[in-house]
């Protein structure tokens, strides 16, 4: 036996727990695209589109709040966001490459120093994956590992179903205790047919393969090659699930203020610049370089995982169209 | 001339760029002369209308002045000759992007005033005070402010006072 | 900068009538930054000055705001009060509660609080204020005057006469202008040869006076103190060392049908030529556009006769660059003709007078080449066309000034006077003759002018007619004019023997090209600008350059020699000193982040923004940014607002100390 | 210029086949450059992996040029590969350069202001009939509902000034002015209702930059949003912020902008940045008849003035 839900009552779902005070993320439009936002009601959720954002910002937020201070006569006054008060949240229509991350990032928020930030937001948040079942030619997870129907990460997983429907795995407790909290949403089905999962179009990649290049190639000719075109923006950065720069800065007025953290990309060309002037990263092949080393060298020596999840969202936002799938099969064949 | 401001709501800020050789010495013609005009205004003294950035407006309304005074010397009278002619293009352009993004231009004042014309300083202020005072305050800028992303968003108690603070 | 004094100034109770100032004391020593705030009767005064010199001494402070009256009644004050401790006086700012304040508001809780907002204004930006040094320019103490006419001239002795090497440089083969052409001047009928010649002298002998007659500036560079002067000194075809000016390479000239500009082409000339026989130098040159020898390589015989073999013609244009101090502009006017213009002018001519193709219609310096005893005619007043004595003067005002119509709208100030002495030279010299003036009004201020005007009409009777001439033609051999006589309102028509005309005083042509080289600005119709038109009249906006004469705008020969003696005190005033001292609010670009878009130097009113180039050590180019020259920089600080990366600053008025106080609103 | 006539009767899908010619000149005007050693780059476009995209190239041999190609899907402006903000491309020396129509405004803009000299660059000028919008779908024929929105209104679809022009113009249909349409919309609303317009908007931007770094006019050293003392705009992708960030990004672009929309295309949050552009050069028209990128000029419109300037706003 399966457990199935009704498109009808995913959205009531939605409905049911916003009343009750969660705050619901899923796609949802936004003037003419589709964004990971906060659900007034099932209505407003869109299916079939993969949100132009990932859904990370539920964990990592675009901007946040770390601190605000005040000087007075008596001294600087400091008030600490309360983590307490981040709210309980579930993102629902999550799909397998945006409901992977988590995953990934925990490892880097939870290392020596502990981000309560994102730890806090990542304990209160449930996640509803969602299977693919399209794609574009942008699309490449099954490249990097993961699947259109790879439940890692969600904590229940749906699968669309033939006829409708979505059938329902509790990949986690978290998804467990969301089925038995609305029983009355969910159905005891015999397991109709999932519909066929989308197919991108790369083949799976030899991560291994491309980290051993990786590791012998700080140098070469190839940096050049593929970013001499790259613009310098963070639209990659800022779209991609699994990027996760940030800056701190304070803001407001001098006697009064926030510290603030706020995403930051290593394409830009100031993100390593010190304080002397001197920029280790002067120009932009270096800068580029970065973000793959990081993304399948870096972050594999350290926490032994790939920092992407094939989302293919960079390549889509990248005006000048760079393309991380071709430049990993590139650097597969080398 | 002088405006009873006695027994209002609303006090508005008004920011008053001024440039030193004209209108600065305007307001202060107005001063010796012992006219009266509405306490709102704050001047800032530039060396020149040409000094003057149209960041600095924005800014001023960011930082919480419910109108905006822009004031130098008279076509021809500039003290270096062009810097108001140069300001006066760059404010023609500046208030009609800031009307296309839906600030409302009665918010935003430009005058000529001379060094001799301390009665047009206190009927340029006096004015804009009163439409400004009439308008109620300029919320837009100050709410957008307090307004957060979505993801980062922590509804305290000290962010509602400073909604409600506004009005 | 952190520990800043406030001085809360009672003026009396101009400000602590409606301000309480001991509220803004207290509250000024709350503001960030503030080490100390207190109150005092009188600020300004001596014990007022002393504490605030003894206060920043005790309390060590760093900056100071003088909550008083305007900056612009004390800050010099307090500024030297602050110096006088070794303070930088750039951190001390008045906060003005008086004028703008206390003296303009009633209730005394809104002063107050105003008063208050006011001090955390100025206490915000002088916090940001950083110390700042006055700027020294060394100055070059020698003046370059252009254009060698009676302002040139006058400005040239006197400068020279103080005791300061000049340069002139004049245009023409010999200095004199326009006013070696007159025959007398008014009010006075001052034979004008005879008081312009002895100058002409005392210049070619000064010994402190550098004469380039023939020559013309070719290039301008530097700045007040420091111009570097490129003068093209044109070939004359003459070694000026050698030539003793005896005048037979003249003489024996085969060419000699050449029309004399200087006679307004009434007279002939030769091919080698001085203008007008008092010339100076009296050093011929070669017109070669006429000169035989040029055109054909045949003739030669100037070179042939000349005794001290001063004849070359192989001579060529020659650059002499100058360093320079200071600069006198004095290029005069040129006279407006009634010919018809290019399509794309804004300014027409006159084809209702015939468009200058009428004879005996000629202009005001014809007729003063006429009557002049060195002219054409020796001093008689004989009509170009047919050589006889005219009987019926038509004197016409206004031709082309105050006529928008015309593209021209200003009066040209002289005209009125010297069409009145026409009609006296005429009287005088045609005792039978009548002179007709049409004429809007007479426009005659200064010393003795409208009685001279008046003797015109009552002792010379000469007939003024108030009206326009709507038109003049030839019918036979008179020149008729039609025009109107609005006083009594009839339509007038005289049949005359000569018409003169009195044109409209034009800047010089290429006026413009000239203002270029030397970054100043004109007007509309090309005349220099000055830059304030009350208090800085012989200044132009452009540090270093000053005006003299009709350059600037139609002028008198008194006016003319006034502001020329004025330049030269301005010019005298600024070679009093070794070092050129200013306040140092001036721009300053920070090269690191400069694009080299060049807006600043776009919009600079000064020409201060120079191009630099930034080369490593091996001499390479490496970048080329902006760069703000301080002794040209007139602080007004365009530059910064339209710099899009801010990458330029005003000193005194950065944005750190503008954002600090839009932060403190 | 274009022969009216030919475009009232044109279809509403263009035919790009000359496209194809284009592509053949570029390539062997590039060849010849490079073979000559006349340049050291060119600055083209070759195919992207997928379908229906064409992405930017440096391109350093005769060989690698026969890579380069012309379609509707070269949307980039490669003036920006010629700014100081590209110091790796200027620095390999002379460079040619491929220019649509629009892209030559780009160039005559940055000549203007110091930062390209013409004989510096080759232009390969290409005659272009319009390009995908964003989004759009590029398996279709380019037409209507495909074309970039400022195709649709463009006047430059020959490019003029250029060193050799590649290709020829298809008859051109004639389209809606979208964009105009929308700026007559937006003019129409109170300014209330602009305001709500702009910050719905505007709240969407994540402060990526990527509105800046395809900007060709975006060149400066530090941008002054960079700044953080003073700081002028909030560098946080704040409501606040955003919305000062793009006030001031239009001021500084006003009487620059040529209009290329790269803003918009990279802008990956689907703001439509090119309205401000579009609404402030059509200010600076109206007010002093300037129109950015026709020729290259010494002043722009805000760094001239004249005596009798508009001051009808001034009391």
């Amino acid at each position: 036996m399966q457990k199935t839900i009704t498109e009808q009552n995913l959205r009531a779902l939605i409905d049911l727990l916003v009343k009750k005070g969660t705050r619901v993320v899923g796609p949802r439009r936004a003037g003419s695209i589709t964004l990971y936002e906060p659900l007034a009601s099932g209505g407003e959720l869109i299916l079939g589109e993969l949100p132009r954002r990932s859904a990370k910002e539920a964990f990592f937020p675009l901007c946040e709040n770390i601190l605000s201070f005040e000087k007075t006569t008596e001294g600087v006054k400091v008030a600490d966001v309360d983590p307490s008060q981040f709210p309980e949240t579930v993102i629902v229509g999550a799909r397998p490459c945006d409901a992977a991350a988590p995953g990934i990032l925990d490892a880097v928020f939870s290392w020596d120093y502990k981000d309560k930030f994102y730890l806090e937001r990542r304990r209160k948040t449930t996640i509803i994956g969602l299977a693919c079942t399209s794609c574009d030619d942008a699309c490449f997870c099954t490249s990097v590992g993961l699947s259109p129907a790879d439940p890692r990460g969600s904590d229940l997983f749906l699968t669309p179903l033939e006829g409708g429907g979505y059938a329902c795995e509790a990949v986690t407790e978290k998804g467990e205790k969301l089925l038995a909290e609305f029983p009355q949403l969910f159905t005891d089905a015999e397991a109709a047919k999932a519909l066929p999962q989308a197919e991108p179009a790369g083949e799976k990649l030899d991560l291994a393969r491309i980290k051993s290049w990786l590791d012998g190639n700080f140098e070469n000719p190839l940096w050049a090659e593929i970013s001499e075109r790259c613009a310098g923006c963070g639209a990659c950065a800022f779209v991609c699930p699994a990027c996760h720069c940030f800056d701190i800065v304070d803001e407001g007025g001098e006697t009064k203020g926030c510290r603030r953290k706020s995403w930051d990309a290593c394409g830009f060309g100031k993100f390593t610049n010190h304080a002397s002037g001197h920029n280790p990263r002067d120009a932009q092949p270096k800068r580029y370089r970065n973000r793959i080393m990081h993304k399948f060298k870096y972050y594999d020596d350290k926490f032994g995982k790939t920092l992407c999840t094939g989302c293919g969202r960079c390549i889509r936002a990248c005006p000048v169209g760079i393309d991380i799938a071709a430049v990993l099969e590139e650097i597969s064949k080398k | 001339m002088h405006a009873a401001h006695k027994n209002h709501d609303f006090e508005p800020k008004i920011a008053a760029f001024v440039c030193t050789w004209c209108t600065y010495a305007g307001a202060d013609l107005a001063g010796t002369s012992r006219m009266q005009y509405p306490p709102n205004v704050r001047v800032l003294k530039f060396p020149c209308t040409g000094r003057i950035d149209p960041v600095f407006i924005l800014r001023a309304f960011q930082k919480g002045a419910d109108g905006v005074l822009v004031s130098g010397c008279h076509p021809g009278d500039c003290h270096y000759m062009a810097g108001n002619f140069h300001a006066r293009r760059r404010f023609a352009a500046f208030r009609q992007l800031l009307d296309f993004v839906g600030v409302d231009l009665n918010r935003l004042q430009f005058s000529w005033v001379s060094a001799a014309e301390g009665g047009k300083w206190v009927e340029v202020v006096t004015g804009l005070t009163e439409r400004v005072r009439s308008m109620g305050p300029m919320r837009e800028f100050k709410e957008l402010e307090l307004e957060e992303q979505w993801s980062g968003k922590v509804d305290t108690p000290e962010l509602q006072e400073a909604y409600e603070a506004i009005s | 900068m952190s520990r800043i004094g406030v001085f809360v100034c009672h003026c009396g109770e101009n400000i602590s009538r409606t301000v309480d100032v001991e509220r803004v004391a207290q509250a000024a020593a709350r503001l960030p930054g503030v080490a100390y705030a207190t109150d005092y009767k009188y600020m300004c005064s001596d014990p007022g000055q002393s504490l605030l010199k003894k206060a920043i001494a005790e309390h060590n402070l760093d900056g100071v705001v003088v909550a008083a009256c305007s900056p612009r009644m004390h800050e010099k004050t307090f500024r030297k009060a602050a110096e006088a401790t070794g303070l930088n006086p750039f951190v001390c700012e008045m906060a003005n509660i008086r004028e703008h304040c206390s003296w303009v508001h009633e209730d005394r809780e809104e002063a107050t609080a105003k008063a208050i907002d006011i001090v955390k204004l100025m206490a915000a930006r002088v916090r940001r204020n950083r110390r700042l040094a006055a700027i020294t320019v060394p100055v070059t103490k020698r003046a370059l005057v252009i254009g060698g006419g009676i302002a040139g001239i006058q400005a040239a002795l006197d400068i020279a006469d103080a005791g300061h090497e000049v340069v002139l440089v004049e245009r023409e083969p010999s200095i004199g202008g326009h006013m070696a052409q007159l025959s007398e001047t008014f009010p006075t009928l001052d034979c004008s040869q005879c008081i312009m010649t002895p100058k002409m002298v005392d210049v070619a002998n000064h010994p402190k006076i550098t004469l380039h007659t023939y020559s013309e500036i070719e290039e301008v560079g530097g700045y007040i103190g420091n111009f570097q002067v490129t003068v093209r000194k044109k070939a004359r075809s003459v070694d000026m060392a050698k030539c003793t000016g005896c005048g037979v390479c003249m003489a024996k000239c085969p060419q000699k049908k050449i029309p004399n500009a200087f006679d307004k082409d009434m007279g002939t000339r030769p091919a080698i030529y001085v203008p007008f026989p008092q010339a100076v130098p009296n050093t011929p040159v070669i017109d070669r556009e006429n000169c035989t020898y040029f055109k054909s390589g045949k003739c030669g015989v100037c070179a042939k006769v000349c005794g001290p073999c001063a004849v070359d013609y192989t001579q060529q244009d020659e650059l002499v660059t100058e360093q320079i101090g200071a600069i006198v502009v004095a290029t005069g006017f040129d006279l407006y003709s009634i010919e018809p213009k290019p399509a794309d002018s804004p300014i027409q001519g006159y084809g209702e007078f015939g468009y200058g193709t009428i004879p005996d219609v000629i202009d005001g310096m014809t007729f003063e080449r006429l009557a002049s005893a060195s002219g054409p005619t020796g001093g008689k007043i004989l009509r170009p066309s047919d050589g006889k004595e005219p009987k019926e003067v038509v004197f016409i005002q206004c031709v082309g000034s105050r006529a928008r119509e015309k593209g021209i709208s200003y009066c040209s100030k002289i005209c009125c006077m010297y069409t009145a002495k026409h009609t006296m030279l005429y009287k005088h010299k045609v005792h039978d003759g009548q002179a007709y003036v049409f004429f809007m009004d007479a426009r005659t201020p200064g010393k003795n002018y409208d009685e001279f005007w008046r003797r015109a009409i009552e002792e010379e009777e000469a007939v003024y007619i108030r009206g326009m001439v709507s038109r003049l033609y030839q019918k036979g051999d008179k020149v008729v004019v039609m025009g109107s006589d609005i006083s009594v309102g009839i339509q007038v028509e005289i049949e005359a023997d000569l018409v003169v005309l009195a044109t409209a005083v034009q800047a010089r042509k290429g006026a413009d090209t000239l203002a270029q080289k030397l970054g100043i600005s004109y007007d509309k119709y090309n005349f220099y600008s000055e830059a304030h038109a009350k208090l800085k009249p012989v200044e132009c906006a452009t540090a270093g350059i000053y005006l003299a004469g009709a350059c600037q705008g139609p002028k008198d020969i008194p006016d003319t020699v006034s502001q020329a003696s004025a330049a030269a005190a301005k010019v005298m005033t600024l070679f009093a000193k070794d070092q050129l001292e200013r306040e140092p609010i001036v721009a300053r670009v920070n090269e690191r982040f400069c694009a080299a878009c060049f807006a600043c130097k776009k919009v600079c009113p000064y020409g201060a923004v120079e191009e630099k180039e930034i080369r490593d050590r091996q001499g390479n180019l490496i970048r080329v940014v902006a760069s703000v020259n301080p002794g040209v920089c007139g602080g007004c600080g365009t530059c910064q607002a339209t710099c899009p990366s801010k990458s330029v600053e005003l000193d005194g008025y950065t944005d750190e100390q503008v954002m600090a106080m839009i932060e403190a609103l | 210029m274009i022969d009216l006539a030919k475009k009232i009767e044109a279809p509403a899908t263009i035919d790009i086949t000359a496209y194809a010619g284009a592509t053949e000149a570029i390539r062997a005007e590039a060849a010849k450059l490079l073979t000559e050693g006349a340049v050291a780059a060119v600055i083209g476009y070759i195919p992207g992996r997928r379908n229906g995209t064409a992405i930017p190239a440096i391109v350093t041999s005769p060989e690698k040029a026969q890579e380069l190609i012309f379609s509707p899907a070269c949307v980039n402006n490669l003036a920006l590969y010629l700014t100081r903000a590209k110091k790796e491309v200027k620095g390999k020396g002379r460079l040619a350069v491929v220019a649509k129509g629009c892209d030559m405004r780009a160039l005559a803009g940055l000549m203007g202001e110091s930062q390209l000299k013409r004989e510096d660059v080759v232009i390969i000028g290409v005659a272009c009939a319009g390009v995908y919008g964003s989004g759009a779908d590029r398996d279709a024929p380019l037409a209507e509902k495909n074309i970039a929105r400022k195709c649709r209104e463009c006047r430059v679809h020959a490019p003029e000034g250029a060193d050799v022009v590649a290709g020829s113009l298809p008859p051109l249909p004639e389209f809606s002015p979208v964009e105009a349409e929308e700026l007559a919309r937006l003019e129409a609303m109170t300014p209330a209702a602009r305001w709500a317009f702009w910050k719905e908007h505007f709240s969407r931007c994540i402060r990526c930059m990527a509105c800046r770094s395809l900007c060709p006019f975006c060149y400066c050293e530090q941008c002054i949003c960079d700044r953080n003392r003073p700081q002028a705009v909030e560098a946080t992708p704040r409501p606040a912020g955003n919305m000062a960030w793009h006030i001031v990004r239009a001021m500084h672009l006003a009487g620059r902008c040529a209009g290329c929309a790269e803003c918009e295309r990279a802008c990956p949050m689907d703001i439509p940045l090119n309205l401000l552009n579009r609404k402030m050069a059509r200010e600076l028209k109206e007010l002093y008849g300037h129109e950015a990128g026709l020729e290259p000029k010494e002043k722009g419109p805000l760094n001239e003035y004249r005596e009798d300037d508009d001051q009808s706003f001034i009391k």
